[in-house]
């Protein structure tokens, strides 16, 4: 790895997340709770998720991990709350896509807002997981207080 | 080079991506390598992809967070893509590694014999297998069976080494959990009809596993078209090393089973007191994977889709004829197993009346001509015949007519080295 | 290049044998390898071995009569003793080759769980591991202690990272059925008094299962010194591939466990009703063996034993020192486990104060320089000392102390790429 | 394997035993009965002895298996018959010598009789284990006559 690809993983945006992490801490109140753990790594985050009405109330947050885990949560609380639950899943899934690219997906600044100082990330694939560590498990909390409405 | 229809058309190239096969043994005399259904020999590829590995990327895999780790586990992650595309998996992560075929199989048994639920085999159950299973598709359901109190059943052959499907209404039944079987028989050569049993099965609720490793090398596999729940093979068999077997499952039935071995990369979190497990495929991987042998498999899979499993399997079937009527000349020379070439794979056991098969494969061996002599790890189908041993020559895709007429000729000389002519 | 005292006295000769240190990585850095407690280089012999078993050797072993069986069966038998040899087991039908250390420590587990007589381990009984373990240690206790209602016990740790031994009185006692634990911590690299446990252990009758993974690399092994009733260790730590573990065990041991895994090779006849089995080494290597890993593991062990495992461990232990002194040089550095070199293994596990242990190990990537981050497949450790992952550096015979400084240098560096300067 | 060892290999005299084994079917009385097994190729031997006052009175056995395990069981049973168990345990050893020689041992042909043809099986490893199927069957069947008598 070189230090330019360093400089593109390491981002101001990404280390002022991991310095400054937003909406952090666990809130009241939440319809579903998760835990997901990164295996490898142990890295690990909890995290509530509040819908009303179809939509993202809030995402509230206790993470333990390395900066691209802590800002990648920190990215993801600004970009889905106050959202839609389909427009957040909208961007779920341009998250996605631009981290499983392997560094050749150019990202939508309009929709990914911060989350574009992740393109670096996507080419370290060890990475990668940590990046997407808190939006699988938002999108798995989201899933079950759907489920629990219908 | 006799030319038969079917033969691979650059057989000669072919060959020469075998090293081995320029060896010459004692007296000088080159190798003829008979004996690919115990283990197949390896291309230059496979071994100089295991070597550039090993000098050049080797790291542990998953955890390693530097370039070579990240190398290594790109290497070794493209494996599984190759072989869940090898056998047209649904998703990779239904491809489990495992150190041969047999632990593969057994990987199956253990964890049914630990699952609780409606996975869990116990007494009044039944397991279903065949006379002609090899016996790692055997041995592996008796200690299931023993082990938790269930029953285990099984296909008896006809005389002309097929599977007696006569008693299967009795044999599948609402009480059968399991049926296990190969798809083609190590020592008969028979091409059992999978997908016609596993249909049965199914209609019952039984979960069928089926052993492919004399299948994978010969036929193209879809594990989908075949109707198994359960698939294994071994690698040193499809030109790839040893020390790496696939176990391919239905993604519903691995997610239930319990855990196999225990230990490094099939845990999502421990704690003293409990631990929890990583998805599929990594709950089955205990501790540091087979990574230069699935990077070595990888290459040999990459190696035959590129000559073509439909052009292998054709070559099978041209050099299985061709044996077939070969040994048939031979007089005293009795095959085993079906008759016709389009009905079996290209393991061939045969008796030689007056010379016990040690003898036939010692004489063999000394004109240069491998074969295996013995009971192939399929003691009971040799029992069914009354057949204590046999001798089984096995082609693949480098062989040759020219190497079936040096077996038929150093047959011709073991009769009379024994003096029956 | 700096001269300690310990340093192997032809360092760079020694790394000329491996060819992956001449590598050199993105931006043309060389490579700084210090993930050797992960998995260890390859020596040029122990590839050049393996490929010439692959192009001149390769075939199935025991089964085969012919001229390259003959030669395969004898290599890969040779490697046998090579390891007996290796460890001073007394018999070299007490080796067994597994697919990893993981597998060999859940053979034992596992055919604890189905033995009947008295190594049955059931309710009631217990079973004594410590928090140290890596997880492959840990796993197949708790499964055995789960399904067989046997409960599970451990050693903890005292703050400067040495098992607590203060309760052994309580933990050792007339239930405990299974001690096991590992030699050295890979995360700590604590050496623990095996041998005095074991005796203890024995006193009450209980079995001693040893986890030389880490030992085995680095330290002389004696399995009758140790105490030892089984022990294993896995080959891509000792230089040799992946695919191959070892689990030695005691033959009278050996002999009362049931079998492990079902299949070819591990039988001596099979009926479809009932199965009996081999003699020990081969009733529990069911199927195809790793040949061409165990070939592999032969060269490494020989390769390690010609450079002296005393030197090895000097080697180590005045690495580990300098590295010890070194990293503490670092500010906001602190060390898990013991500080004096001689009381530990070669791998050293750290903090580095407002960094990550991931950024901590990509910062040093982009230098060069391999190491590990997270919690090293020793959860449990972490915990106890309240640390969710760390950095770990680890050092082999091929280590320089050159390589020690480039990693403090890249460690500062980290820390002003953090803006912590 | 050159064709002279193959003439090494099966001496007229080891194939003379083969057509024409010596005291071969199972005889009463006996004292002890074992069943022995080459599990690589399935080669089984069932043998039988009658050992009275510490004298070898008989051997008799039934065997399936190639001409080196038929003939080397044929051979043993004219060595051993008539012997003290002591002198044939004796002679059991010098075999035992030979086979795991790997070809370099030289047979002794007062002891060892029409034994010695089997010089030439030591140099293959793959047929020791047949020349030496009878004789420990016969080893383990002497045994536990002696286990039985004490
Ligand atoms: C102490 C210890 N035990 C067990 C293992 C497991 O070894 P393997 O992954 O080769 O099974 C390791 C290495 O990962 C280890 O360091
Ligand atoms: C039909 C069949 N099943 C299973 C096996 C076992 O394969 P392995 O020995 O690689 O586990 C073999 C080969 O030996 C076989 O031919």
């Amino acid at each position: 790895m070189t230090t330019q690809n360093l400089d593109a993983l390491y981002q101001e945006i990404i280390l002022d997340h991991y310095k400054n992490p937003h909406h952090k801490g666990l809130r009241e109140p939440f319809e579903a709770e998760v835990h997901h753990v990164n295996p490898t790594c142990g890295d690990e985050v909890t995290l509530r998720v509040h819908v009303q009405d179809g939509k993202v109330e809030d995402v509230s947050y206790d993470a333990v991990g390395c900066s691209i885990s802590q800002a990648s949560a920190s990215v993801l609380t600004d970009l889905v709350i106050g959202k839609s639950v389909s427009d957040a899943m909208a961007v779920h899934e341009q998250f996605l896509t631009l981290m499983q690219g392997k560094g050749t997906v150019e990202p939508d600044e309009d929709i990914l807002e911060d989350g574009i100082a992740f393109a670096g990330v996507a080419k370290f694939p060890a990475r990668v997981k940590c990046a997407l560590l808190s939006w699988m498990a938002w999108k798995d909390a989201t899933a079950r207080t759907l489920g629990e409405d219908s | 080079m006799s030319t038969l229809p079917g033969l691979l058309p650059e057989l000669d190239v072919v060959r020469k991506d075998f090293p081995i096969l320029e060896r010459t043994l004692a007296d000088g005399l080159p190798l003829v390598y008979l004996d690919s259904a115990n283990t197949s020999q390896k291309p230059q590829v496979v071994i100089d992809t295991m070597v550039d590995h090993l000098e050049r990327h080797n790291a542990n895999v998953a955890r390693a967070m530097h370039q070579l780790g990240a190398e290594s586990s790109e290497a070794f992650e493209g494996a599984r893509d190759i072989t869940a595309a090898f056998i047209n998996a649904p998703s990779r992560d239904e491809v489990i590694f495992t150190k041969n075929a047999s632990e593969a199989l057994n990987l199956v048994a253990n964890t049914l014999a630990w699952a609780r639920g409606p996975l869990q085999v116990g007494a009044g159950d039944e397991v279903v297998i065949t006379e002609m299973e090899h016996h790692s598709n055997i041995v592996p359901w008796q200690l299931l069976t023993e082990r938790t109190g269930a029953t285990l059943r099984w296909f008896g052959l006809t005389d002309d080494g097929l599977l007696d499907l006569s008693t299967i209404d009795s044999l599948i039944n609402e009480r059968t959990k399991v049926v296990a079987l190969t798809w083609v028989s190590n020592m008969l050569g028979t091409v059992n009809p999978v997908a016609e049993i596993a249909r049965r099965a199914h209609e019952v609720g039984a979960i069928v596993v089926v052993d492919a490793s004399q299948a994978a090398p010969q036929l193209p596999v879809d594990v989908a078209a075949v109707g198994a729940d359960f698939l294994a093979f071994t690698g040193h068999k499809v030109v790839g090393p040893t020390g790496i077997g696939v176990l391919w499952g239905r993604r519903e039935l691995l997610e239930q089973l319990p855990p196999f071995l225990g230990g490094g990369e099939m845990i999502e979190t421990v704690r003293m007191e409990r631990s929890t497990y990583a998805g599929i495929p990594h709950k089955f991987e205990a501790g540091t994977p087979p990574i230069v042998e699935a990077v070595g498999l990888g290459a040999a899979l990459t190696y035959l889709s590129h000559i073509g499993m439909e052009a292998i399997h054709a070559h099978e079937q041209a050099i299985t004829a061709y044996a077939l009527d070969g040994l048939q000349t031979v007089p005293g020379l009795s095959v085993l197993g079906p008759l016709s070439a389009t009905e079996r794979g290209g393991a061939i056991a045969f008796e030689l009346e007056g010379v016990h098969p040690h003898d036939v494969a010692q004489v063999l061996d000394s004109r240069g001509v491998a074969v295996r002599a013995g009971h192939h790890c399929a003691r009971p189908a040799h029992q069914r015949f009354g057949v204590q041993s046999s001798t089984r020559m096995s082609s693949y895709l480098y062989t040759t007519p020219a190497e079936i007429d040096a077996l038929v000729e150093a047959l011709e000389y073991t009769r009379s080295y024994f003096k029956l002519v």
